[in-house]
């Protein structure tokens, strides 16, 4: 019973899907059920600059992935250790009703690991050298989810929107990735339905011009052989969702 | 659109051809640009390669560096310091503001020991300050030990807007009530 | 974080360059290890592992829960809950590990620093065990389907630390196992579809878990300067920028892969560490078996009696 | 001092504006005390109490309550609770902590500085105090320079009290303090931020002297000659056993 | 009025329920005061001005916090709702510029609710800041109205509120009589609201004179000598 | 002592002197009847509203007005009824200031700002029938709908509740519950994928927020700024019979009848307004 907010029943279930009478038309011809290309990533539409108040923000939209992230700072860090560099701080929140499952309002396990993956994955591309004693903030709200890992990969998309929007000095931009394995083949941005089916996800973040690999997370059996053809992969989707990013910055500039 | 804008991570050039600017960086001799803006190509006459910078239209919070001049408000007084909210760093108002300190040795150039504080600053006086240094977790070190600095606008007890007659005196237009403030010279 | 002076960074860092360690290694050799299995009596199963000064003891216990535990169960911590959520089959049963650095293992386990490693840690290794590329066969630890499983807890303490943790939990938990035995169990149906089960204890007909050959043990290879390090030591650790952590199971597939710390890397460099990986991780757990299998012969010769704990 | 007179009617509550332009004679200026606030040419009431002049030029609201605000030349008790190289910082019972300095007491210099413990009792007067600072306080008489019964006062037991109690401890026509001397030899100092410090030879005074000052709030001046002729007939009695 | 319905605890549709109230009934506290309409009574004590926490400190004003816990329990929502109208109702009563960089804490507990209680807890808080010796711009208090099947009744029970069709706080200040505080909830018409403040302001000025006998019996007992 | 014209003697760019005066540079304004970002004194900012763009939920809405935006999104669930009535469903509003929408809330539980306005709504829900509860129940005494909304914060620029209660009442108004049977033997309800209906609100109040400026300037829909400068807000809250719901005065400087009889003209149009907004983007759906 949580005293700081309205509180509904103690238990509520979500009611259970009626197996649809008529099977759904999954002639699998293609490797993937929404016939989808192998090496397919849902439309990117990228806003920046939504939240008044934020030093710099953006709003990210794929197909039914739709993400907001706010970047506050460079300000005076309250964390305790006084350092010559500039800190980054994220928290990762995925909304209340965003998922197929009502998620609470304190972050899980996962919504940390989260945070700290977008920490680590953004520590190599931002010139924290010119923010001594200061801390960037940056806070994701995911409003829509259609496959975890994608939301992963366009939260960290979307955040190098935010941080050159703050006026951050960035080394490169930083553009994500996120790809599965569905019989034997390497798909690119899976939804929601695909990663459950099968239990492998891929994610890797990529600084597309100076040609660095910033974060990898993967989890699921593969060959070795098939992983670096994963990586090569989600490289190649980094650096066209680059252009997308560069062709969003210069509009809006 | 302007003649050439880039984003962060562009390739502008070696460092054979520039000089590195504000808004991009060297990395193994090639320059790149930090930040998305148009670029900006200065021939600068006693240097020998031009320098190349990127500016970002949309001015982003400054934040207070070793020399900038920041102006804020007094919030807090004591016998020993004086804490300001920095507001604005140079001409840019800053989102947040950050906190500053003015001690009492760096209040004015003269007579460092003999100063009284709340002869100087009182709460709510807007201030204009010079950065000394980073400091310590809090709070920047600050001075007004310089003419144009100190005191550009404090109320009187009566609350009007009081008006500086001399480095360390205002005095109210309604009341003709006189208040000791280590004021700045009007440029 | 302990700190590092930049010269003995740069010595360091040389080293590695040129292909030279500290300790004489070459980059992707290995310390040696020594291992004690059985050693709790309470658990389930137990081992200890040493890896040079890196010392870690693993208790593994079996327990029987229910397998959608949405409801507020008992000891409800948090990571139990998000293995339940993101398992939604219901006919396989989970494994819930818990790392524990004991503050006089390192400076840096101390205060609020400790619970993030913890945490990190615990979410690895949760995330590597539970799924198909755990090895462990989760359907076989299902009781009846829908309601009672077996649930293994993995709880890990951290006695000492030198570098190379995460290698040395993943050895010692895959040894500990290897010892854990679950008790029969005989399922009952008593009619109007209820089923029913008991659980036998005597200790001769508990059997080995099912599929614990196919656990990985990951390799984690930092990297320094441009050139990157096999099972390195606390003071190699400090000079890493970027260290990847690849789970490798024994015929070389790749079950995880994560990246941590501040740096980032080429992309040939990544494809060249997924190489050498696969083959360290092969040969790694090959000689794990041998020194089990060892160790299995001498505790016979001496009729099952086992000492040495805390030599 | 001439008598105060009360004005009617009895009790006054904040908010309630104040008449006073029919006792404004041409020549003097009215002055308002505490309690009164002066805003848009007319006086409004900020405490409740009873309003109380003195001969129709200053008038104040007299209000008793716990917390003390500081004000110039006021004398009070403090409590020593952090020395630094400097100054003391001591506690006052106000919103905030008063500074004393170490020169501010009489004969001090660098070399010589008083010592006085953390927890040392100390008789000071307010030197500095406005809303925007923290109060300071000197142990040096304004005029004179003399320390003159300021400075740490030793051992004797220390009692709070309200201010009001204070105020009319320091008024010499209270007839507690000369009821009680009659009888009992005793030192005490009355703090105006509702601290009162009595000494007195032998313990069992001192606990009921604190006790006849704390009940004599409340009594009648007969009253309280009454209940001290009880203290000293059972004190005597004390003495016997 | 004649023909005026009689409530269940017989009482008229304009009648207040009996007050009772106590000042300075905790020693510890600088201020305190109990006050009561009926079976509806909130204690109340009032710290200040005293230190502030650096991140709650205003330079100029005293930083003014309100608490209340609730008759059985930890606050909710509920409570939060009530510490913010309280609070903001008493913003611009407290003169709180004389004392710049403290903190004035109000803290309520609510003994046992029947009923009105954001009134009883506004009296009650006005009684305790004058006993604390607060300085007030003037003394707010405040009175409950409903309209229970077309009627308005005054200082509603708690059974009252569960079927009136609206109910309206008003809180006066003995200075202007503009509406200081209001809340009022439930489905009601423009004349209804402006009728009801009318009643609540008289309401109100009754209650006032009781809290001026109250402090005038209290200055008496002190005054003796 | 030499008199000193009163020039102001440090000229301050507009920006650095709207920062260090903020009420000056507002008076200056408000002095010529206009607001620094151009609008009127009674004028609402501009509103838009986005409906049933979250697949993910049963209803939603995302509403901009001006610079405040929010999202609402509602989850419905099943869950067993209170004992004491077996017929009634749930409804739990709830609104999360996070640090994504202002640097003035911080992380951790929700502030006080926060929860004074879900209590409010909630108390709305309770007192004024806005959806009838026992068109929630799916099987009396066994199973009821709940329906969990949300409405999360984008980016705070002053008057959150209108902005709530807008997006609340047009995420309600086109809700797709699925339709459901409740199975008696495994106590669960199963839901079909294709078949939904919606729910039909009894009334739909709506409100309009003004505060008080120095005493003597109405301003009407304040933004953040406008709230910090003034100490007295007033909340009008109007169904579509054009009868109060809820009035709310809060803060400091007493206000006489006239001048909240001079808002409420202003306040049935405003939510006048805001009914026909919602009526014309849900035809265009």
């Amino acid at each position: 019973m949580d005293k700081r907010r309205i509180n509904g029943p103690e238990i509520s279930v979500k009611p259970i899907e009626k197996k649809s009478t008529q099977p759904k038309n999954n002639k699998d011809d293609g490797i993937r059920k929404n016939n989808r290309s192998v090496d397919n990533i849902r439309p990117i539409f990228i806003k920046p600059n939504v939240i008044k108040k934020a030093n710099g923000s953006a709003y990210y939209e794929a197909e039914n992935i739709k993400i907001i992230c706010g970047v506050y700072g460079p300000r005076s860090s309250k964390r305790s250790m006084v350092s010559d560099e500039g800190t980054i701080y994220c928290e990762f929140k995925f909304a209340p009703f965003s998922c197929n499952k009502r998620c609470g309002y304190i972050r899980n396990a996962q919504e940390r690991e989260y945070s700290l993956i977008i920490q680590q994955a953004f520590l190599p591309a931002i010139r924290l050298n010119l923010y001594p004693k200061s801390s960037i903030d940056i806070y994701v709200t995911v409003l829509e989810n259609d496959g975890t890992t994608a939301c992963l990969a366009a939260a960290i998309t979307c955040i190098s929107i935010a941080l050159t929007d703050a006026g951050i000095q960035m080394y490169d931009l930083v553009a994500a990735a996120s790809a599965t394995c569905i019989k034997g083949n390497i798909c690119l941005d899976p939804d929601a339905s695909e990663e459950n089916d099968t239990n492998s996800k891929f994610m890797l973040s990529y600084m597309p011009s100076l040609k660095q690999v910033t974060h990898v997370l993967c989890t699921g059996k593969m060959e070795a052989e098939q992983s670096i053809e994963a990586i090569g992969i989600c490289i190649d989707a980094c650096n066209s969702i680059k252009t997308v990013m560069d062709h969003c910055l210069i509009n809006s500039h | 659109m302007s003649a050439t804008t880039v984003t962060p991570g562009k390739k502008l050039g070696s460092i054979q051809e520039y000089e590195v600017g504000p808004g991009t960086y060297m990395r193994n001799n090639y320059i790149y640009s930090s930040t998305v803006g148009d670029i900006y190509i200065i021939k600068d006459v006693n240097k020998k390669l031009p320098c190349i910078s990127v500016v970002k239209d949309k001015e982003q919070s400054a934040i207070p560096e070793v020399d900038s001049i920041v102006t804020g408000k007094i919030i807090r007084v004591n016998p020993k310091m004086a804490t300001l909210a920095i507001m604005v760093v140079g001409n840019k108002p800053c989102k947040d503001d950050f906190q500053g300190i003015i001690r009492v040795q760096d209040v004015r150039s003269t007579e460092k020991d003999k100063v009284q504080i709340y002869r100087s600053f009182r709460p709510g006086d807007i201030v204009r300050a010079r950065v000394i240094s980073l400091g310590d977790r809090h709070s920047y070190y600050l001075t007004t030990a310089e003419n144009e600095l100190g005191v550009i606008f404090a109320q009187s007890i009566s609350g009007e807007t009081m008006i500086p007659i001399s480095w360390q005196q205002m005095i109210c237009p309604k009341t003709k009530v006189m208040e000791y403030r280590k004021c700045a010279k009007p440029n | 974080m302990a700190l590092i002076s930049p010269s003995e960074k740069d010595f360091i860092t040389k080293g590695i360059e040129a292909d030279m360690r500290n300790d004489g290694r070459s980059r992707i050799a290995y310390r040696d290890f020594t291992i004690e299995t059985g050693i709790v009596s309470q658990a389930s199963g137990s081992c200890r592992l040493r890896l040079s000064k890196t010392d870690v003891l693993i208790g593994v216990k079996v327990e029987i829960g229910d397998i959608i535990s949405n409801t507020t169960s008992d000891n409800n911590n948090e990571q139990e809950q998000d293995i339940v959520n993101n398992q939604n089959e219901s006919d396989k049963g989970r494994i819930v590990c818990s790392v524990e650095c004991s503050p006089s293992a390192s400076r840096d386990f101390e205060g609020k620093g400790a619970n993030d490693i913890n945490n990190e840690l615990s979410q690895i290794m949760n995330r590597v065990l539970n799924g198909p590329q755990g090895g462990i066969d989760l359907k076989s630890l299902c009781i009846i389907p829908g309601a009672q499983c077996w649930i293994i807890y993995v709880d890990v303490l951290v006695l000492d630390y030198d570098g190379n943790l995460l290698d040395t939990i993943f050895l010692a938990t895959r040894a500990a196992l290897q010892n854990t035995r679950i008790p029969k169990t005989e399922i009952q149906d008593i009619g109007n579809g209820q089923l029913e089960f008991d659980i036998s204890d005597d200790i001769e007909d508990a059997e080995k878990i099912k599929g614990w050959e196919d656990v990985p043990v990951t390799v984690s290879l930092n990297k320094i300067g441009q050139k990157y390090i096999v099972d390195a030591t606390a003071m190699e650790e400090l000079c890493t920028d970027t260290k990847i952590i690849i789970a490798v199971n024994r015929n070389g597939e790749i079950c995880a892969m994560q990246k941590s710390l501040y740096g980032s890397l080429n992309p040939s460099l990544l494809t060249e560490m997924i190489r050498t990986a696969k083959d360290i991780g092969k040969v790694l757990i090959k000689n794990l078996d041998t020194t089990l299998e060892h160790e299995q012969v001498m505790a016979s010769r001496a009729n099952n009696k086992k000492f040495g704990f805390f030599i | 001092m001439s008598e105060t007179t009360e004005f009617q009617p009895y009790a006054i509550l904040p908010g309630e504006t104040i008449s006073l332009d029919k006792y404004k004679n041409d020549k003097d200026v009215i002055k308002i005390g505490p309690g009164l606030l002066h805003e848009k040419q007319q006086v409004t009431a900020i405490k409740a109490g009873t309003l109380k002049n003195h001969n129709n030029q200053k008038w104040w609201i007299d209000s008793s309550q716990r917390r003390y605000v500081p004000s110039l030349n006021e004398h009070v008790i403090g409590k020593i609770i952090a020395k630094t190289q400097d100054y003391f910082r001591v506690d006052i019972g106000s919103a905030h902590s008063a500074l004393l300095s170490t020169l501010a007491f009489e004969g001090a210099t660098k070399r010589n500085k008083p010592n006085l413990e953390i927890g040392a009792l100390v008789y000071a007067r307010v030197s500095l105090a406005n809303k925007d600072m923290e109060p300071e306080l000197e142990c040096i008489s304004a005029t004179t320079g003399k320390a003159n019964g300021f400075g740490e006062l030793k051992d004797g037991f220390l009692i709070k009290c309200s201010l009001g109690l204070c105020r009319s401890l320091l008024n010499p026509n209270t007839p507690i303090l000369t009821a009680l001397g009659e009888h009992f030899a005793f030192e005490t100092a009355v703090g105006m931020n509702g601290r009162v410090w009595i000494n007195t030879p032998d313990i069992s005074n001192t606990i009921l002297l604190s006790n006849a000052i704390k009940n004599s709030e409340f009594l009648s001046a007969k009253e309280i000659k009454q209940m001290v002729k009880e203290l000293v007939k059972q004190s005597e009695d004390d003495m016997e056993l | 009025m004649p023909g005026e319905t009689i409530r269940a605890d017989k009482r008229t549709s304009s009648q207040i329920r009996p007050i009772s109230s106590v000042l300075s009934s905790l020693n510890r506290a600088d201020g305190s005061a109990s006050f009561s309409f009926g079976n509806s009574s909130v204690l109340c004590s009032v710290y200040g001005p005293q230190e502030v926490k650096i991140k709650d400190e205003l330079l100029d004003r005293a930083t003014i916090d309100v608490n209340i816990t609730p008759q059985i329990g930890i606050g909710s929502t509920t409570e939060k709702n009530m510490e913010r109208i309280v609070r903001e109702a008493f913003s611009d009563v407290i003169i709180s510029s004389l004392h710049p960089r403290t903190s004035i804490s109000i803290t309520v507990q609510i003994t046992q609710d029947d009923g009105s209680i954001i009134s009883t807890i506004i009296n009650a808080v006005s009684l305790a800041l004058i006993d604390a010796g607060i300085p007030l711009h003037s003394t707010l208090l405040s009175v409950t109205c409903a309209i229970l099947n077309g009627e308005i009744i005054l200082d509603p029970t708690n059974e009252e509120m569960k079927d009136a069709s609206s109910i309206h706080v008003f809180a006066f200040s003995n200075t202007s009589n503009d509406i200081v505080s209001s809340e009022s909830t439930g489905v009601f018409t423009e004349e209804e609201y402006f009728k009801c403040s009318d009643i609540c302001k008289l309401a109100v000025s009754s209650v006032l004179k009781f809290v001026h006998t109250a402090i005038e019996r209290k200055l008496q007992k002190e005054q003796k000598n | 002592m030499a008199e000193v014209s009163n020039k102001d003697s440090f000229v301050l760019d507009a920006n650095t002197f709207a920062k260090l005066h903020p009420k000056e540079f507002y008076r200056k304004f408000l002095t010529n009847n206009i607001r620094p970002d151009g609008r009127l004194l009674k004028k609402f900012r501009k509103t838009s509203i986005n409906l049933n763009s979250i697949k993910s939920a049963e209803g939603s809405c995302v509403l901009k007005m001006g610079k405040t935006s929010v999202v609402c999104g509602i989850k419905a669930e099943v869950a067993e009824p209170r004992v004491d009535d077996p017929r009634k469903g749930y409804i739990v509003p709830n609104v999360e200031l996070s640090p994504i929408c202002s640097s003035l809330f911080k992380p951790g539980p929700p502030g006080e700002l926060a929860q004074s306005i879900s209590e409010r709504i909630d108390k709305l829900f309770k007192q004024c029938k806005i959806i009838d509860l026992d068109k929630l129940c799916i099987s009396e005494k066994n199973a009821v709908w709940v329906l969990y909304v949300d409405v999360i914060c984008i980016s705070y620029d002053g008057n959150i509740f209108d902005a709530a209660l807008f997006s609340i009442i047009s995420a309600l108004k086109n809700l797709k519950l699925p339709e459901v049977t409740f199975i008696e033997e495994e106590g669960k309800v199963e839901a079909s994928e294709e078949k939904t209906i919606s729910l039909e609100l009894l009334s739909t109040p709506l409100s309009a927020t003004y505060v008080v400026f120095d005493k003597k300037y109405i301003l009407a829909d304040p933004n953040e700024e406008e709230e910090n400068l003034s100490s007295t807000s007033l909340t009008f809250i109007y169904n579509e019979q054009h009868k109060l719901c809820g009035i709310s005065k809060l803060g400091g400087i007493p206000l006489s009848k006239e001048l909240i009889q001079d808002c409420t003209e202003s306040a049935i149009e405003r939510t006048d307004n805001l009914r026909q907004l919602l009526d014309s983007t849900m035809k265009n759906l």
